[in-house]
């Protein structure tokens, strides 16, 4: 396992970088190299810690510990084939992990970016209704059931389109630069990441590279299935790459206006699960 | 389940009347004090039906507690009666 | 044909609730929102009492109860947030009722009220003693009141567990509960009365 | 002595407490929930409050504010209480227990913010409580018809194969339990969120995702 | 507002204001109680309840007369019997008083039953006794609000 | 089908109507008003013979009364 997570943090770190450097050449910019967010990791390990002075001390080193114990839980439900709503679980705590992040330090733009974070929790709707929608398909949520559906009857992605949409919005809600990254927008410093630094920071890289990985592998293994581990990670660098075109070409949003897009999909969304359960009983 | 008969019916059906006649006329009230009156008269339509399946103890305690409740409202009419002046 | 009566009550009931949002939807201030939700946990109530079943009814008491404690905090977040923190003046008279009333009528429900015990006791009781210091005007110590009822939750706790893990002492677990029940929800209930005007000894 | 009807969902029962007719379970998904509300429970008790900093516009001042004692201790108590109601709510077996936790929820919800005498926090407070207020009423409905439908309350039953359940009690649970945990109501909970107070605000949002995960297990089971 | 808004800005400035959120909560349960208003007459009552209700009118413990002698155990309805051994007992308990009122009197059921003893009491503490502790915390916390709240004033 | 029931349908369907939209629209009469839909759930809980509800309910009723008037006196009339 600890193997595993050692990689799975590496490639996290790696997509990272590739996601700026995509970003950078479709804005016609030259953009870092794309071991950048690995060097950055490593610089930040090595750099001078301590704590703010007004910080909430306890609750400020945590949560970091957190991010990363979260996260490696997730992997290991997905690894194992446990439940989908245990893993849907840990998306919505990483949510506790940025207002935990943004208050503790005390620092007026940590607490704009846990407030914006707490703004955007209306990205936890799709999720709801990607869960519901896959249940209906495959009458199980343990994961190990749905990669075996998948096996007999084709992939998710074909017949639970809506359902893969929202999923994909709400990885896309998560990815730095992206339409919905209100909480680290640049007009309030780094957001709810504003104070930590050193030590901290690192940790926080690790645990976001590891939450990158889980949600693209999850995405794959949902809605195309089981894949050999090379071909995985080309399809997951797919997505990646698809969502980078994305976050490039538009703009960020204004904070209330993305909850209003995200509960406009779910909404769609939910009309779409009420079809479904009438269609299919 | 109890039904009503007979006699009983009559009067069921005139408690009933009185009832809602009293709950109609609350909403339509515009004085306080009428609305405060129109509660009693629901409340007296209701109660015979409370005897009738011999509840005493409620019937009792329940006669107790309404006018209370009367007592606590009156509290704020006779406030803005004394605003108004 | 004949509609059967729980769906009946239903349709009513939901119908009532239908009407009851819309005019939360139309208000705009803020305590006759407060006056709408007192209506809204009315029709849960009937909801419930639907059932019709002798747990609907072991069910309704702590609904009530949830109800009257959620009314009590919000109003005073209410009272809070709008500054109301003079008390109010005192009436401009008094009705004849208010003075030969209260000693008597409150004893009679305090009475009955310990006679009942239980959650229905102590509402019962409550109401008496809200009744009693409203007329009064009195203002009673509020910690020991509340210390009162904090060592009556920690005796009802105690007979939970006699039923849970020493069943075989089970009358002396309801006897602990009954009282301690009816104590705290008696005490609790009563501070209301004390809290109107405003000064706390 | 029991099996869980819905091993696919939250995964194979592992410990199960009875308390009379209430009996509650901890499967591998509510106990992973229990587990992450202890731990921010544990942080509730054990962390100070942060001191916010307020920048004076116009210059290079900056003030960091004071923690007051008794609103702290305050403050402690009720994210302490909403800490239990949550982990109470993980592992509740009961429908009608479940709605009971949630309601202690929103109540120690509105405790923690209300504490602050900031008016637009106090105000969003109030709203959030009529909300939380008006939320008991979907929820004691729900329970209410699934009881009266299926003639019990126990999810061992409600989750078993040959029992249906009305969509609309489910709905009701979902709707209530979004309202006592402001899961997408997010407007109040951002005004909350200005208040001081890190772990104990946390709390506010542990408790209500943590409801949100778990309705949807039991909408999804039932 | 001004008219060059998209609807999304629109619907994003109506939903930020605080004041509008209960509006907005009571509108969402609204709609979702219309549509569940189509599938109310198909919810059927299930006859088959647990602590059914049983009308004996010329007992003295009407309505709540559940049968069973003091100090002996009735048959009750539980959901799970066997974590409660001693279903049953609460029932039938009688303190001196209410046996004395039961004898005495034909109208004072309810008084009878929730002097402590009866079925209601059995449900209540013995077993259901956990929503009971819920609940009373919930009052217990609610009015540490409200006294935390009123006691601050000065 | 009980004619306490019919009864109490009827009497708590005026009442919502009567307390969710009084006239006048002041804090007192809507007050009043909220005495009609209880009265409403007592013929409805008498229906099923649900007596310690019953009065519990009233008891509750009374003190959520004086709740409300308290905020009501402090808030005066409007």
């Amino acid at each position: 396992m600890i193997p595993y997570l050692l990689f799975a943090t590496f490639i996290g770190l790696l997509f990272h970088g590739i996601h700026r450097k995509v970003i950078a050449r479709i804005q016609g910019r030259p953009g870092p190299p794309i071991w950048q967010e690995i060097l950055h990791t490593l610089k930040f390990s090595f750099k001078e810690t301590w704590i703010p002075k007004t910080a909430s001390q306890t609750l400020f080193v945590a949560v970091v510990f957190v991010a990363i114990g979260i996260w490696s839980g997730a992997l290991y439900v997905l690894l194992s084939g446990g439940s989908l709503l245990l893993l849907f679980g840990v998306y919505l705590l990483h949510k506790i992990v940025e207002h935990g992040m943004g208050l503790s330090s005390g620092s007026p733009y940590g607490k704009f970016g846990a407030i914006r974070s707490v703004i955007s929790a209306a990205s936890e709707l799709p999720l709801f209704v990607t869960v519901i929608a896959i249940y209906l398909f495959t009458r199980s949520l343990s994961i190990a059931d749905i990669v075996a559906y998948q096996e007999m009857y084709g992939p998710l992605l074909i017949v639970a389109f809506p359902a893969a949409v929202a999923m994909y919005l709400i990885i896309l809600s998560k990815m730095h630069y992206g339409p919905f990254s209100i909480i680290e927008a640049k007009e309030i410093v780094s957001g709810n990441m504003t104070e930590h630094f050193g030590v901290w920071r690192a940790g926080l890289e690790v645990g976001y590279a590891l939450k990158t990985y889980v949600l693209l592998y999850a995405f794959v293994l949902l809605f195309i299935g089981q894949l050999p581990l090379a071909l995985m990670l080309l399809v997951m660098l797919l997505v990646l790459i698809s969502l980078s075109f994305v976050c490039a070409i538009t703009p960020m949003l204004s904070p209330y206006d993305t909850v209003t897009v995200q509960s406009l999909v779910t909404g769609a969304l939910v009309i779409y699960i009420v079809i479904l359960v009438v269609v299919m009983g | 389940m109890q039904g009503v008969s007979g006699v009983n019916e009559i009067l069921a059906i005139l408690f009933a009347a009185i009832a809602i006649i009293g709950a109609v006329s609350a909403h339509i009230q515009h004085d306080r004090f009428n609305k405060i009156i129109a509660v009693g008269i629901i409340f007296g339509g209701i109660i015979p039906f409370i005897v009738d399946r011999g509840y005493l103890d409620i019937a009792i305690l329940v006669s107790l507690i309404i006018p209370i409740t009367t007592i606590i409202i009156l509290q704020v009419c006779r406030k803005e009666k004394r605003d108004d002046a | 044909m004949a509609i059967p009566p729980y769906t009946l009550g239903l349709l009513v009931a939901v119908a009532g609730l239908i009407i009851g949002f819309m005019a939360i939807v139309r208000e705009r201030d803020d305590l006759h929102r407060i006056l709408l939700t007192d209506l809204a946990e009315v029709l849960a109530l009937v909801l419930i009492a639907l059932v019709a079943t002798d747990l609907a009814e072991a069910l309704i008491l702590p609904g009530l109860v949830v109800g009257i404690s959620e009314l009590m905090a919000v109003s005073e977040v209410y009272i809070a947030k709008e500054g109301l923190r003079k008390p109010p003046a005192k009436p401009a008279f008094r009705i004849e009722i208010m003075d030969s009333a209260p000693g008597i009528l409150a004893l009679i429900l305090v009475a009955y009220g310990i006679v009942l015990s239980g959650f229905t006791g102590g509402v019962v009781a409550a109401v008496g003693a809200v009744f009693y210091f409203m007329c009064r005007d009195h203002a009673e110590r509020f910690e020991l009141i509340e210390t009162v009822s904090g060592y009556a939750w920690a005796i009802w706790i105690g007979a939970f567990f006699i039923f849970m893990f020493l069943p075989g002492y089970w009358l002396f677990g309801v006897m602990m509960a009954g009282g301690a029940i009816l104590l705290k929800v008696m005490a609790k209930m009563s501070l209301v009365g004390t809290m109107r005007g405003g000064s706390n000894v | 002595m029991f099996n869980l009807p819905t091993e696919n969902i939250g995964g194979q029962e592992l410990f199960v407490l009875e308390f009379g007719d209430i009996v509650n379970y901890f499967s591998p998904y509510t106990a992973a929930l229990f587990a992450f509300a202890l731990i921010f429970t544990a942080l509730a008790i054990v962390s100070r409050p942060e001191r916010q900093v307020d920048i004076a516009f116009g210059g290079d001042a900056y003030y960091a504010k004071e923690v007051d004692v008794d609103l702290l201790r305050f403050q402690r108590f009720m994210a302490i209480a909403c800490g239990l109601a949550t982990l109470g709510a993980m592992v509740s077996g009961d429908v009608f227990n479940f709605t009971l936790f949630a309601s202690l929820v929103g109540i120690t919800n509105i405790g923690i913010v209300a504490a602050y005498k900031n008016k637009h926090v106090l105000n969003a407070a109030f709203q959030y409580g009529i909300v939380a207020m008006l939320a008991t009423v979907p929820l004691f409905g729900g329970a209410a018809i699934i009881l009266a439908s299926t003639g019990t309350l126990s999810m061992w039953e409600l989750f078993a194969d040959g029992v249906v359940v009305p969509i609309i009690a489910k709905a009701f649970l979902v709707i209530g339990v979004m309202g006592e945990g402001m899961a997408p109501f997010y407007v109040a909970k951002a005004e909350i969120t200005r208040a001081q107070g890190a772990p104990f605000i946390l709390m506010v949002h542990v408790s209500s995702l943590l409801l949100f995960l778990r309705v949807i297990e039991i909408v999804i089971s039932m | 507002m001004k008219a060059n808004q998209s609807i999304i800005s629109r619907i994003s400035a109506a939903v930020s204001r605080v004041e509008n959120l209960t509006a907005l909560y009571a509108l969402f349960f609204v709609v979702v109680a219309v549509l569940g208003l189509v599938t109310l007459p198909s919810i059927t009552y299930y006859d088959d309840q647990l602590y059914p209700k049983t009308i004996i009118p010329e007992s003295s413990l009407n309505p709540y007369d559940r049968g069973g002698v003091p100090f002996e155990t009735t048959p009750v309805k539980a959901q799970y019997p066997e974590n409660s051994p001693y279903v049953g007992y609460v029932t039938t308990y009688l303190t001196p008083l209410s046996q004395w009122l039961a004898d005495h009197t034909h109208h004072f059921g309810t008084t009878i039953v929730a002097h402590p003893g009866g079925i209601i009491d059995e449900i209540l503490y013995n077993t259901r006794g956990l929503d009971t502790v819920v609940e009373t915390s919930i009052l217990f916390v609610a009015f540490g609000i409200a006294s935390y709240l009123f006691r601050r004033d000065d | 089908m009980t004619p306490e029931l019919i009864l109490g349908c009827i009497i708590l369907i005026i009442g919502v109507i009567a307390a969710g939209f009084p006239r006048p629209r002041t804090y007192l009469s809507r007050l009043i008003c909220l005495e009609i839909p209880g009265l409403g759930l007592l013929l409805i809980m008498l229906a099923y013979d649900e007596m310690l509800a019953l009065v519990t309910f009233i008891g509750v009723t009374a003190i959520s009364t004086f709740v409300l008037v308290r905020v009501i006196e402090r808030r005066g009339p409007e």
